[in-house]
């Protein structure tokens, strides 16, 4: 594993002595099952612990992995027909923005996400998945087409946040942004979200207005990134770590303060350890909450929608 | 009622389903191809054609076997419209509209009709579109084929009425439209009455879209001028063969005016993807199944009209 | 005058002869009025002739004639209070089509038109009246805008076409174009669409799709240039004249066609020679047309709009 | 109803009319200027103000006179919110709403309250952001005006709050709304909170517009961050005041990011115009009569509302 996390390595320490452990005992013919067997315990209590208690900065570095599953690993597992649908139709197709449609459950669905790469060459394509404003543009092209069929969308974010050079503002960052949540608000058929990894400010609220917000066990979502907050805070960029305690970014703080709905739980270890086992906690939510969303009619689903952003600090 | 299936627990069933009903078998059912490729003139042997992007000359027969393109580079040979069906629809399944619709040479037009006649005999079509309904491994679509070497596709007034025809045909039935666009624009000799086309066809999308209805936009070598300005670019979805020449203006035009040549790949359909306009770049060989997953996946529509 | 066009030269040669006499006459105090008076007499018998009797490549060279009035021009006579918007909101504001709201007889207007320049240098800035794909975009803001106030909207189209560029192909005027045509015809609110100039193929469509059509007396509306035809029907941009003969470009001809619903008369030598002349006739018709249009209820409207372009070329 | 104005042939009459009750006299009846500059911290002397634009010197009076702007180079100095409802409500017309709403500091964020504090001592207001209806020459509208001195004019949950109710309020009145918008982006000390106020005051606006009102967004120095990517951007009609810096990232974060300095006017109204965000740039003296003559012209909307 490339990018060890510094509180996983007293984990991954313990294991290499177990592995080690069970090479002597096979090698050997010495039979230690029951004691590596109280040793496995251990670490996987330890694992608990440290998962249970990590700190909001542990969170950042987790929701930041590069090895976490991306809005294409999750579509492909839920819904492995998926179309990619390309282009905003107006200037340029942003990879940092991925949508399509496909079927879930029998139904099809629109699916829109921001898309890291999963290595530099991909991620130099995807921009980091900082999406310019041709991407929110493109992501609000989907939304429209699924408000006409009648098909859900189901958003992932996993940004940053919004690129800022000069391009982007030259083509309305901010324009694209306001009227994706302008046009998300008002958009006639169910909208779910799902926070996979950074819920990075305005980029992520971008994709981020809908009918239910969840985030999955070890994401962050906040206004400004702990390094931005620390270097206007205290000019120091290095301070990211007391920034993120005072911040209330992670997926816990969020559902106590009534801002999202769900956590989606992970495997221990974070998502990028089962893809599998996260795809399916969607899925499940997804079969327990579209249904309803459904079948109200789209003056009650907007109201609904609408009191539900009018509550947030009210 | 997506409620049901899901309180059914038939768990993940659907794709599987789907799997089997649809794309598994879909190659197996493509159709015998019978015509002949018309479009490349310099021709040595009558059983050769030359790929014009590598210039190799390839057996009619290998070439039909490969959907009409180069075995080597993958170029895609422009087809007549009747090929164009015989590769997408199910095997009897294509009821054709409006065949016996001629121009009515509107402005009186000097040279016209011997041009008309001579694209005739030369296609044996009667207009640059064919239009009608035909079944996609199974799914229903109204489809619209414009003929790339009938007068260069251009459009006039019988193909625009063909194709608001189909479409309101569409809207009557509720059946999905496919136009599969190949065009050197607007038809000169009709004049004004060419250019109002364009408005025709583009109001009868709008009523489509105003349905509820889908309308997928295949975009082939070469879609230009009028029918870029309209119908080609109205598509809920925009497909377009690998190196379609599409663009609004013509190339010469373009050079002209801005008095230096194109860069390499300008205006070619991996470049309109790259710049928002495509949803997707499909070969020949997979169209077929890609617009079957289209419309099945359309049908299953969202939860309110399941 | 500079621009003399070819056909007007022997009308200005007896005009120079008249101008002359009265000189003399004046000079030399000798008694020349009835003289003259049957000279002007005869001048103005003269202009009538050549005026009702242009070929279609004189009405060409008149409809491009530079100091023909602009958009801008006949709105500020018909509607003084006019308010210039701005911009498409996605990419850049387009000199080469304006637009923006006024009041027309005590209700508000939306008025959107192609803009050439009065001299090489605003030629420059609007690009001779070649709107890019953002041009067609900004009309379209302006027109859904138009849509929601329930203002009617009224175009000016004067183009020599659509602009023919990388940029313009990059961002897409075949997609900008298509949009409007798809859009105008189902724009729930009237719209009334005057030919002042040049009508250049698919460039002028994507301002023309309306409940009126009309044209400028001495206008042309075509599907190409009489140059490009030529050049393309025998390989001569040369050939025009002979182009322009075949077309059938002229008002005249296209009312007799039926693809336009009314001729606005023009003064004797052009729009040119009495703006206001052709502004109280564009009033008239407004006047005329526009209260019954928005009596209209919208299905009815929409209805009526879609059976006129549906009849062209049925 | 347009047709009986039409009808009763009071042909051109409406425009005198209008130019007589409206344009003409707007000058005159600009309120008296009272608040003091409280930005421009670098005074030598009380009764001058610097002009960071061409580094003149202005005396205060002179100003004022010029609705604080530069009389040199027509730089527009940043005015305090209630300044600028003096400058464009009529006098006595202005009444305030929720003036009383305070923050709740709801992530208990360190200091927070003590800026807060002192951000109150130093504009003597509530919170960054005075909402309320008036009048504009006779001509009701819902007012928000925010304050770009009280902590940067940022948007925390009341500014969102007060934002969002005025916008109801005018769903409820039918009243038009023109926000002026003067902020540093989202309030950090509100975290998600203040990210949230965007989806709000955006949903509010939806509604707005729904309802078929007008909205009209003035831009001021500065208007970046969240504000820029929310309600700022939303206007039917967006007018800018000159020089005005607009942008979603701020200066120095682009910089970082592209590691390079701006062009000059990069960010500025006339930029942002340029670039089609922008429908008009209004000189400050100008703004209350363009604001008139738009509520004027909305006012007799088209044939089925007049
Ligand atoms: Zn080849
Ligand atoms: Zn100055």
């Amino acid at each position: 594993m490339h990018n060890t996390l510094e509180f996983e390595k007293s984990l991954i320490e313990l294991e290499n002595k177990i592995i080690g452990l069970e090479n002597f005992s096979k090698e050997n013919n010495v039979n230690l099952v029951s004691e590596i067997d109280i040793l496995r315990k251990k670490l996987d209590q330890m694992k608990r612990d440290v998962y249970a208690n990590l700190s909001p900065w542990q969170k950042v570095k987790i929701a930041r992995l590069q090895e976490r599953p991306t809005t294409v690993e999750y579509v492909k597992t839920i819904m492995p027909d998926f179309i990619e649908l390309h282009g905003d139709r107006l200037y340029m197709d942003d990879a940092a923005i991925i949508g399509g449609i496909g079927t879930f459950e029998g139904i099809a669905v629109t699916v829109i996400g921001h898309q890291k790469g999963k290595d530099t060459k991909e991620n130099i394509k995807r921009n980091f998945g900082m999406a310019h404003p041709e991407g929110y543009r493109k992501a609000l092209r989907l939304m429209k087409q699924a408000e006409k069929f009648k098909r859900p969308v189901v958003t992932f974010i996993d940004t940053p946040g919004a690129y800022c050079g000069l391009g982007a503002e030259e083509r309305g960052q901010g324009e694209a942004i306001a009227t994706n949540l302008l046009e998300m608000s008002r958009l006639k058929t169910p909208i779910i979200s799902f926070v996979i990894g950074e819920g990075g400010s305005g980029g992520a609220l971008g994709l981020g207005i809908a009918d239910r917000v969840c985030m999955l066990e070890h994401t962050i979502y906040s206004v400004i990134s702990p390094e931005g907050l620390s270097s206007i805070l205290w000019k120091d960029a290095g301070l990211a770590e007391k920034a993120a305690d005072i911040m209330k970014l992670t997926a816990k703080d969020l559902l106590e303060m009534k801002v999202i709905d769900k956590i989606i739980g992970e495997p221990l270890g974070g998502a990028h350890k089962d893809i599998e086992f996260v795809s399916n906690n969607i899925k499940d939510y997804l079969i327990k909450e579209l249904p309803a969303l459904l079948k109200l009619d789209s003056n009650t689903l907007l109201d609904q929608r609408y009191e539900k952003l009018r509550e947030i600090g009210k | 009622m997506l409620s049901e299936i899901f309180r059914k627990k038939k768990k993940y069933a659907t794709i599987n389903l789907y799997e089997e009903k649809g794309y598994k078998n879909i190659d197996k059912k493509m159709n015998p191809i019978t015509c002949t490729i018309k479009e490349e003139k310099d021709l040595n042997d009558a059983s050769k054609i030359k790929c014009k992007n590598c210039n190799t000359y390839v057996l009619k027969e290998e070439a039909k076997d490969q959907f009409y393109t180069c075995e080597k580079c993958g170029y895609h040979f422009r087809i007549e419209a009747r090929e164009r069906i015989g590769l997408i629809v199910d095997e009897g399944s294509f009821i054709e509209y409006d065949q016996a619709l001629k121009t009515i040479d509107p402005l009186n037009f000097p040279e016209y009709e011997g041009k008309i006649h001579k694209a005739e005999e030369k296609s044996g079509e009667s207009e640059a579109v064919i239009t009608g309904e035909g079944k996609i491994n199974g799914a229903s679509a109204i489809l619209c084929v414009m003929n790339p070497n009938f007068m260069m596709g251009s459009m006039g007034c019988v193909v625009g009425e063909k194709i608001t025809r189909a479409i309101e045909k569409a809207i009557e039935k509720r059946y999905p439209v496919i136009i599969f666009c190949a065009s050197g624009g607007a038809r000169m000799q009709e004049g004004i009455f060419s250019l109002m086309q364009m408005g025709k066809t583009s109001a009868a999308l709008g009523k489509l879209s105003d349905e509820g209805l889908l309308y997928i936009s295949v975009l082939t070598d070469p879609t230009t001028g009028g029918v870029t300005a309209s119908f080609a670019m109205l598509g809920d979805i925009i497909l377009a063969e690998p190196g379609a020449l599409i663009g609004f203006a013509g190339t010469r035009v373009i050079e002209q005016t801005i008095r230096q040549k194109l860069p390499e790949g300008f205006q070619r359909a991996e470049f309109l993807k790259e710049r928002g306009f495509v949803d997707q770049i499909v070969y020949r060989k997979d169209l077929r199944k890609m617009l079957y997953k289209i419309l099945y996946i359309h049908t299953l529509g969202g939860g309110s009209n399941a």
